[in-house]
């Protein structure tokens, strides 16, 4: 049964990495790309994260493989973020087939953080 | 330029990174790590720290400078391979205390894990001197 | 001796301190240690006559085979009298001379220094010894002949003595270590008693080296233009230096070799011929000059021919001309530099057409003069006549003989031009005019060297007997006596000497209608070796000059491939000759995952390397890293995947960074120069991997890696191997990494904060 | 406070049984939990008890939505045609704290075809963008009732 | 893998024979990248067995990979690090100073 | 059975190498540097995968630490270089 | 037996302690000369344990050779620690004088004492990986050193600098990888066995070129020297001095021992290339700097040239001639030091070191002429100064191995030298100074640090006086050092414990 669990675990893990990697050759603009490349890419390597902990199944492993997951999911939005963020800000252009683009286009200043200036504004 | 997003992540990021850091740093004589990759750990922490929020305010996390980090570092690594001298023994010879922890495994504390925790330290001092000060440096 | 020798060196050092305390009286008291070695040297000539050469030394450089030894014998006392009795008057001359310099006490010193220098040479007795003090003669007299040096042309001339009897001192040190090894000996009192030595094959060579060595120092053809020039220096240097004893240790050299190598074919096809045309030379030369001290200085050059002429003749009737000429120059050279010193120094004047009639002004000078000259004339019975007649008589061939004959007209000419004629006939003006005599100092050497070498023509038995002819049994290596004396019957020796007069005194009338003649000569003669100097100094800075830019160009890129065209060069060729390049791959099986692995490397380096935007170039660095740190992964190096991922990721933050700082890639080399590049590169890459595919391969030890993985648990408490090499087993490497990472740490800091302003060098 | 305590009840757990492997733990976190909520009315009654069960019951539906949104782009991206129709939204939050407007974030990003781009200066809107954009309306309730109303709860 | 340290090689000695800093520099980092890996190659290769004696064991595992020379590697990256950043900060300071980034301007110090 | 499951993780690598060779390919071909950023971040994704698959396949569990280290500082990477975008980008 | 850490250790502990006493000047002076006055005594009793019981040894961490670091001495590298740490010493006190407060607020003392400490561990260390450690401590101090400042040349110079050792430093770490990878050991004493069992030394000798390479660059040897003359000048006064008297002798260092202990020179091929480099090395060198007309640019070049006499001994492989070798090192180290620390004071006290520029020296300060005359002189070779001990030393070995060729190449070079050192002479000291006085020049030194700075100078020049004087005894130490050298059973029994 844990066999099972862990090779189902693997290969669709595995799948959807390469999804992922397909994607990023495929989608056409950067946003899209980046849809594939952030949530398929988390997902599958959460897949191959469970899979290790399924196989191994010792407590060190397995905290591990949590932990990796966990930082996955924390980080990967946040990286997407940034890179979404800077992009529009490079002027990164949007596929044609965009509909609605309800962001202004002056770029927001970085009010929100009046507390701490960020490392680049110096 | 930072974001709000950025820095909350950061926020409870940077303590799993220092404490994965100190694991490796411990852990490194038996599993794989060591001082380098813990110090490194502990640079990239720091470094995204100093990233999302400022340098100033990694400066002040750190608290004492970069450079102090290094040197203590390296007095560290430096010093542990003297105990051995006292038992006639050339420099760097590993001297070994066994410490009984009733209902666990004795825990075994000797100088090169000084060593380590000495090369912990420069790294960690050096790679934020490098961080921090290109960061600092206005265009 | 050696005591002589410390004395000196000593007095030398202390000479500034000295000039000070005593003031202008310094040089004459000073001059009294000169005197008491005289005095010393002196003492010492009974018992060297009767054959007991006196020997000191001790241990020097005992590996080597050098022992600081000296000797005393004939021919090494004739010029430690001849040093340390016209030093006396020299240094006493010289402080009266400058007492204006303020760097007199500097003069002083140095001639100290030279004098021991001078004295070194001719005791030594080991032939280190021997170079040791020539090289410091030659150096010595650097100081001297630029005691002008603010003047430009002193500093060239210096600097050109300097050079000429510089590389002449390399040929000597060459034949000296030559000779020694043929002879198995550094002693020259061992080699000169070893007659088989002239048979050695190596004793050619080194004693063509040899006379290299000397015919520089001695200023023979055609090394003679730096002695002319050399008389920048201030005179009593010239007087000393280029006339009696510096010069002349060439030709001590060639008497101190004259045991062994006058026999051999080497020595009288090179060494008399040599002689005979610096004679020729340096008498043509004296006719077109009209400065004082010039035209002393070609006579000493033609003086120098004669006696390296004698010498080269390789009998013994030369060898005593040649000694008694020598001792004979000496004393009248001297005293004629020194006159010509107190003349420029009385009067301002250097040219010789322009003075006259200073006997009023100046008897004692003009007494010494006067008698200096008549003994460099040849004028019965002075000792310069002597040396004359045993010059004629030593010409066995015809050639020598009417080469002799000249040279002695030519002296008569010389002789009355520089000793005679500013004293006599009319006063002529001049810059200033003296007023009275110039002090004792500076006539007393004239004057008592004048009246020698008057009165060793009186007591020229005695001489010949205790003076001469020790040094003549040295020079020969047996037992020699001479006899020496005024009259030897009317002989055909007397009736040219007397020939000689008449027709020097003719040459002297008729020398104001060849001389215009002669001074074209000197133009001729500019083209000489002078120009030939010249022309190598100036080759020597073209060819520095254009090495230099074709070498260090500046260009990194250069330098770089010049680097790799020496490991190809080396390693590379070595490589292809000895051995073929292993082509199978078969450090393991290889799977799918090394080739995907393989392919990343090899697609993200060549983005790397291609890539037109710095960004991507830095991402597939960053790639490249991240590849290379799963290699470790599969084969097995968990440590060095993590460390390698950290760096990774360290490096392109930095990169990052860094960029905004920096503008971005603009092509620079062109396609063809890439494309250029890329051979080198390539070569080398295939060198590396040959190197490592082949080191893969084989084996020739096992490797010292068992003992790690038994004793890291059970030794170092540790079961990563990896990191029990790191902090126990190679703990020092890992500490001076370290210490490496903290220096680069405080580098980059000191990069970033400080910067100094200023042109280069200290601020 | 309460998970530290409950934590710490699972370790003296294994500390107690000789063995800290992850079922141990399990189990001793399990009971541990029961001890808690058996102490309840010592303790006051505490927010723990009520979240707990939410949050697994938030792990469960946000695994679920996270695994369909990406075999939606998965999807998207094997098949030849693209269908989406992307576009950049406007979406107001009531999210406050910076905990919450992160998690907001982040789980926007996960979650079925959308990504969270920017956060608006004023902290007040959160700029996303959406695979699928045709309804805009539709997704921002989506995300305000479904995701953002979960999540606060759990939050607060 | 002999192949990918001659190719290392390569590339890094053709970028550092560009007149660019950053190209130079790139150039630096695949160099070492090269030399670590023949380092490793040289050592011989071993798949799968890292040096890391097994938990229950005091011995290590007789297949496993040479430590040392990752030992040394280990060493290698971390010196050449230091190197690469010191060059990076020394080259930045460079265009800084003479406002180009083209290592063929910088001769002055030169003959 | 485990045998088994080490084939086909085995076998996943692979496809997880394809999914490096594509990821691969974007980097190289950008257009846009954000398009690098991401592709990179995908890349250091698979290689986690492929290091968790490896430590299947070999059995060594100490490999996972690589993926550990990999996971935290790919993040970092990828923050710094989106900063950098921000800050300008390729000029 | 603790004594041979101790020149490494000991300046790495004061490297330390000043690196904490960073902001405290004073402190940090104090340390420098305290750290390098004791390393000077520690190196000179080293020695001298060496001289009277033979090699020592110590293998570090207790690990028994050839598993662990062996750290050995014998009287070469005893005698190149103790030259080492005279001539920190002399910079140290040199370095107070000068007084250049922003560079010490970065770290100037302790770089200088990790140089230090790079320098006696390359010369220590019995492992060759090890070796290339110590290379890179000793590279990484000098890099910073170098740069420290950032003027603009010291920036360009650096540029070279880097580049060109980093690439030697990949050279020898490929070789000392490919090297384990063939004979399965990095300790250069057993190195040295298993290579002599080696039959087919084909191979190794590949890889012995590729060292020959990476310390051909470091020797700064021909045609490897180019990042010599690019950097040397540029840096303060007091580092140039430094690397001039050490840097490139570690090259030679590495040279002499790998090529006499591990890959003993063959007459085939390695010994014949060896001879023809040191010649070009030597002719290049000094025609380099006849090119010159800067005081530290000729003297940069000059190191160059005589490098290739220190190759030229060890290319003549007999005892003699690395007799010669070894003595030509001790000589050139503290002539060198010194000629550049003279250079400047000059610079110093007019602000450029520009030979048109600069006059009047001999008249003006008549002692640093006379300073400058000790070592430039001996330099040159000019007996009976230390110099020239050397060169005859290696011209008689050369004469007795028939290399007429390289004896005349020596001879001619040190013609060339002596040309070279007459005319900095001549522009320097005789020339009249020139008229205008140069505008922005600095203001003269207080007397209280020329003090200093003539302090260092006078150090230096004293040596190279005993040296000249002493030449006996020396010269028996460097007879004793090629012993050793040419015969280095008794240094793998030392390392090994008498091993078979
Ligand atoms: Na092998
Ligand atoms: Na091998």
């Amino acid at each position: 049964m844990r066999d099972i669990l862990t090779l189902i675990c693997m290969i669709t893990g595995s799948l959807f990495m390469l999804f992922a990697a397909v994607g990023v050759i495929r989608m056409p603009d950067l946003y899209t790309r980046m849809h594939a490349a952030t949530k398929v890419g988390t997902v599958g390597v959460t897949g191959v994260m469970a899979a290790v902990a399924l196989h191994f199944g010792d407590l060190g492993i397995v905290s591990r493989a949590i932990l990796i997951s966990l930082f996955f999911l924390i980080t990967a939005p946040v990286a997407a973020h940034m890179i979404g963020r800077s992009a529009f800000f490079a002027k990164t252009p949007l596929w044609k087939k965009t509909v609605v683009n309800e962001w202004p286009d002056s770029p927001p200043d970085d009010t929100s953080s009046s507390s701490s200036a960020s490392s680049s504004s110096s | 330029m930072s974001t709000l997003i950025l820095r909350t992540a950061t926020r409870y990021l940077v303590p799993i990174l220092l404490l994965f850091s100190i694991y490796l740093l411990l852990a490194g004589h038996n599993y794989p790590g060591g001082g380098f990759v813990g110090g490194l750990a502990a640079s990239a922490g720091l470094a995204l720290y100093a990233l999302a929020f400022d340098v100033r305010s990694a400066r002040a996390m750190l608290r004492v400078t970069p450079t102090t980090v290094s040197a203590a570092g390296l007095l560290i690594a430096t010093l542990s391979g003297l105990p051995g001298l006292f038992k006639q023994l050339p420099y760097m010879s590993g001297q070994w205390i066994v410490l009984p922890l009733p209902g666990f495994d004795p825990i075994k504390v000797g100088t090169p894990v000084f060593f380590d925790i000495g090369v912990y330290l420069v790294v960690l001092g050096v790679t934020m001197s490098i961080i921090f000060s290109l960061s600092e440096e206005t265009k | 001796m050696m005591f002589a020798l410390t004395a000196l060196v000593l007095a030398g050092f202390a000479a500034p301190w000295l000039c000070r305390a005593w003031g202008p009286r310094a040089a004459g008291r000073m001059a009294l240690l000169p005197a008491a070695l005289f005095v010393w040297f002196l003492a010492q000539l009974p018992a060297v006559r009767a054959g007991d050469a006196l020997v000191q030394g001790f241990a020097w450089l005992p590996g080597l085979g050098f022992d600081f030894t000296l000797y005393l014998d004939g021919l090494a006392l004739l010029f430690a009298l001849l040093i340390t009795g016209i030093g006396t008057f020299v240094v006493w001359y010289s402080g009266a001379y400058l007492k204006e310099d303020p760097a007199s006490h500097r003069f002083i010193a140095v001639l100290f220094l030279f004098m021991a220098s001078m004295l070194g040479v001719v005791l030594a007795d080991n032939v280190i010894v021997l170079f040791v003090f020539w090289e410091l003669t030659s150096f010595t007299s650097y100081l001297l002949i630029g005691h002008h040096h603010e003047d430009d042309s002193s500093r060239k001339s210096a600097l050109q003595a300097l050079l000429v009897t510089g590389l002449g001192g390399l040929f000597l040190l060459a034949g000296l270590i030559l000779l020694g090894l043929a002879g198995d000996s550094y002693d020259l009192s061992v080699l000169m008693e070893n007659k088989a030595l002239a048979e050695h094959p190596l004793f050619p060579a080194a004693l063509g080296l040899l006379l290299v060595g000397a015919f520089t120092k001695s200023a023979q053809f055609p090394f003679h233009f730096w002695l002319p020039n050399a008389m920048a220096a201030p005179t009593p240097a010239s007087a000393y230096l280029h006339s009696s004893t510096m010069v002349k240790a060439g030709v001590y050299l060639l008497a101190r070799l004259h045991p062994v190598a006058s026999e051999s074919a080497l020595w009288l096809a090179v060494v008399p011929v040599v002689g005979a045309a610096t004679l020729g030379i340096g008498a043509c030369m004296a006719y077109g000059q009209t400065i004082l001290k010039r035209l002393l200085a070609y006579t000493t050059v033609a003086a120098l021919g004669a006696m390296v002429m004698l010498l080269g003749l390789g009998v013994e009737g030369a060898a005593k001309a040649a000694m008694t000429f020598l001792l004979a120059h000496a004393l009248y050279k001297a005293s004629l530099f020194l006159v010509a010193g107190i003349i420029d120094h009385e009067t301002g004047e250097k040219d010789v057409r322009r003075l006259g009639g200073l006997r009023t002004h100046l008897p004692w000078t003009a007494c010494g003069a006067g008698l200096a000259a008549v003994s460099m004339m040849g004028v019965p019975p002075t000792f310069g006549f002597l040396g004359k007649e045993l010059l004629y008589a030593a010409g066995e061939w015809p050639w020598v003989f009417a080469v002799s004959v000249l040279a002695g007209v030519f002296f008569f000419v010389v002789a009355a031009l520089t000793g005679l004629k500013p004293f006599l006939g009319a006063v002529q003006p001049t810059p200033h005019t003296p007023h009275h005599e110039a002090p004792v100092a500076l006539w007393a050497g004239p004057v008592v060297m004048g009246a020698l070498g008057v009165l060793f023509g009186l007591v020229a038995p005695a001489l010949g007997h205790h003076l001469i002819g020790p040094a003549v049994t040295s020079v020969l290596g047996q037992p020699a006596e001479v006899k020496l004396a005024l009259w030897h019957g009317w002989n055909k020796e007397l009736m040219w000497s007397l020939a000689t007069l008449a027709m020097g005194g003719a040459a002297l009338a008729l020398l104001p209608r060849i001389r215009p003649a002669l001074e074209r000569l000197a133009a001729v003669t500019a083209w000489g070796p002078d120009r030939a100097y010249q022309g190598a100094l100036a080759l020597l800075n073209a060819v520095a000059k254009g090495q230099t830019r074709i070498l260090q160009s500046g260009s990194l890129r250069t330098y770089l491939e010049i680097t790799l065209l020496f490991v190809l060069a080396t390693g590379g060729t070595w490589m292809l000759r000895s051995q073929p390049v292993p082509v199978a791959h078969a450090e393991t099986s290889i799977t799918m995952s090394d080739v995907v692995i393989v392919t990343l490397i090899l697609v993200a380096t060549l983005g790397a390397v291609f890539s037109p935007s710095r960004m991507a170039a830095i991402a597939s660095l960053g790639v490249v890293g991240y590849a290379v740190a799963l290699l470790f992964v599969l084969y097995g190096a968990p440590d060095l995947a993590m460390t390698q991922l950290v760096i990774e990721t360290l490096t392109v933050i930095l990169f990052v960074l860094a960029f905004h700082r920096l503008p971005p890639f603009t092509r620079r080399s062109s396609a063809r120069l890439q494309l250029l590049d890329i051979l080198p590169a390539a070569l080398v890459g295939i060198f590396m991997a040959a190197l490592t595919l082949a080191a893969n391969r084989a084996n020739f030890a096992e490797p010292i890696s068992g003992f790690f993985a038994e004793h890291s648990w059970k030794s170092a408490y540790g079961k990563n191997i990896v990191n029990v090499i790191l902090v126990d087993f190679r703990a020092l490497d890992t500490l001076g990494e370290i210490t490496v990472l903290a220096v680069a740490g405080l580098g980059v800091i000191a990069l970033l904060k400080l910067r100094l302003v200023g042109k280069g060098g200290p601020s | 406070m309460m998970l530290t305590s409950n934590l710490l009840l699972a370790l003296i757990w294994a500390a107690m049984t000789g063995a800290v492997t992850l079922p141990n733990l399990v189990v001793g976190f399990l009971l541990g939990y029961l001890a808690l909520y058996l102490l309840k009315p010592l303790l006051g009654d505490h927010a723990y008890f009520k979240k707990f069960p939410r949050a697994i019951s938030f792990a469960i539906y946000f695994l679920k939505e996270m695994i369909v949104s990406s075999a939606r782009v998965a999807w998207d991206v094997i098949t030849p045609t693209h269908y989406s129709r992307p576009g950049i939204l406007a979406i107001p939050i009531d999210a406050e704290t910076d905990l919450e407007i992160t998690l907001l974030a982040n789980l926007i990003t996960l979650t079925p075809g959308t990504l969270s781009l920017d956060l608006s200066p004023d902290r007040k809107t959160l700029y996303i963008h959406a695979m699928f954009a045709a309804d805009p309306d539709a997704i921002r309730h989506d995300i305000k009732e479904q995701l953002e109303k979960r999540l606060l709860e759990l939050m607060r | 893998m002999s192949i990918i340290v001659g190719l290392l090689y390569a590339a890094g000695i053709f970028l550092m024979q560009r007149r660019n800093m950053v190209k130079f520099l790139i150039g630096l980092a695949l160099l070492s990248h090269g030399a670590n890996l023949l380092i490793f190659t040289a050592g011989g290769l071993t798949r799968g067995h890292p040096p890391i004696i097994a938990e229950d064991a005091t011995l290590a595992d007789p297949l496993q990979a040479d430590p040392l020379p990752q030992a040394l590697i280990l060493t290698a990256i971390v010196i050449s690090f230091a190197v690469l950043a010191f060059a990076l900060i020394l080259f930045l300071r460079a265009y800084q100073t003479t406002k180009t980034d083209d290592l063929h301007d910088l001769r002055s110090t030169d003959a | 059975m485990t045998g088994f499951i080490q084939d086909v993780a085995h076998v996943m690598m692979a496809v997880l190498f394809l999914a490096m060779l594509l990821a691969l390919y974007r980097v190289i071909k950008g257009p846009s540097l954000p398009d690098r950023v991401i592709a990179i971040d995908l890349l250091t994704t698979v290689a986690v995968g492929i290091i968790a698959l490896y430590s299947i396949e070999t059995g060594y569990k100490v490999f996972l630490s690589a993926g550990i280290a990999l996971a935290l500082l790919a993040f970092l990477g990828t923050v710094a270089l989106a900063l950098y975008i921000r800050r300008g980008g390729p000029p | 037996m603790n004594l041979l850490l101790a020149p490494i250790v000991l300046p790495l502990l004061f490297a330390i302690l000043a690196l904490f006493a960073l902001h405290h000047p004073r402190a940090q002076r104090a340390l420098a000369l305290a750290g390098t006055g004791l390393l000077a005594i520690v190196s000179v009793a080293l020695l001298l344990s060496v001289r009277a019981g033979g090699i020592v040894a110590v293998q570090v961490g207790h690990w028994p050779a050839p598993f662990g670091i062996t750290i050995v001495a014998d009287l070469f590298g005893a005698i190149m620690v103790v030259l080492a740490s005279l001539t920190g010493f002399a910079i140290a006190l040199y370095s107070i004088g000068v007084h250049d407060r922003a560079r010490e607020r970065h770290g100037y003392y302790p770089l200088l004492l990790v140089l230090l400490m790079g320098v006696n561990g390359a010369f220590l260390t019995g492992d060759l990986f090890n070796l290339y450690v110590w290379f890179e401590v000793m590279l990484m101090a000098s890099f910073v050193l170098l740069a420290l400042g950032c003027e603009k040349p010291q920036i360009e110079g650096a540029v070279k600098y880097v580049a060109l050792n980093f690439f030697s430093s990949a050279l020898f770490l490929a070789a000392a990888g490919l090297i384990y990878g063939v004979l399965g050991t990095l300790n250069m004493a057993d190195l040295a066995q298993k290579v002599a069992a080696v039959e087919d030394k084909r191979l190794l000798t590949s890889m012995a070129l590729l060292l020959l390479a990476a310390f051909g660059i470091k020797a700064a040897m021909f045609p490897l020297f180019f990042w010599l003359p690019a950097s040397y000048h540029t840096p303060p006064p007091a580092v140039s001095a430094l690397f001039a008297g050490l840097l490139t002798k570690v090259g030679v260092y590495a040279l002499i021992r790998t090529f006499t202990l591990i890959f003993p020179l063959e007459p085939t091929f390695t010994q014949p290339l060896v001879l023809w480099l040191a010649a070009l090395t030597m002719i290049t060198g000094v025609l380099g700097a006849a090119a010159q007309m800067e005081f530290r640019r000729v003297l940069s070049f000059h190191i160059v040239s005589q490098i290739g006499y220190m190759i030229m001994g060890l290319a003549l492989f007999t005892p003699l001639a690395l007799a010669g070798a070894v003595f030509y090192i001790m000589h050139h180290i503290i002539v060198k030091t010194n000629l550049f620390l003279v250079s400047g004071v000059v610079h110093y006290l007019r602000g450029t070191g520009e030979l048109k520029q600069l006059g009047g020296f001999y008249r003006a300060h008549p002692w640093i002429a006379i300073l400058f005359l000790i070592p430039a002189l001996s330099l040159a070779g000019l007996p009976p100064l230390s110099g020239f001990f050397a060169k005859l030393t290696l011209i008689v070995a050369g004469l007795q191995q028939q290399a007429y060729l390289i004896v005349g190449a020596a001879l001619g070079v040190s013609l060339l030298t002596l040309f070279s050192m007459t005319k900095i002479w001549g522009e320097v000291f005789w020339k009249a100074a020139p008229g205008r006085p140069e505008p922005d020049a600095p203001p003269a030194l207080e007397p209280a640090r020329l003090r200093l700075m003539i302090a260092a100078i006078v150090l230096l020049a004293a040596i190279t006086v005993v040296i000249g004087l002493a030449a006996g005894p020396l010269f028996t130490l460097a007879m004793e050092a090629a012993g050793q050298l040419m015969n280095p059973q008794p240094y793998i029994e030392a390392v090994l414990g008498g091993a078979p």
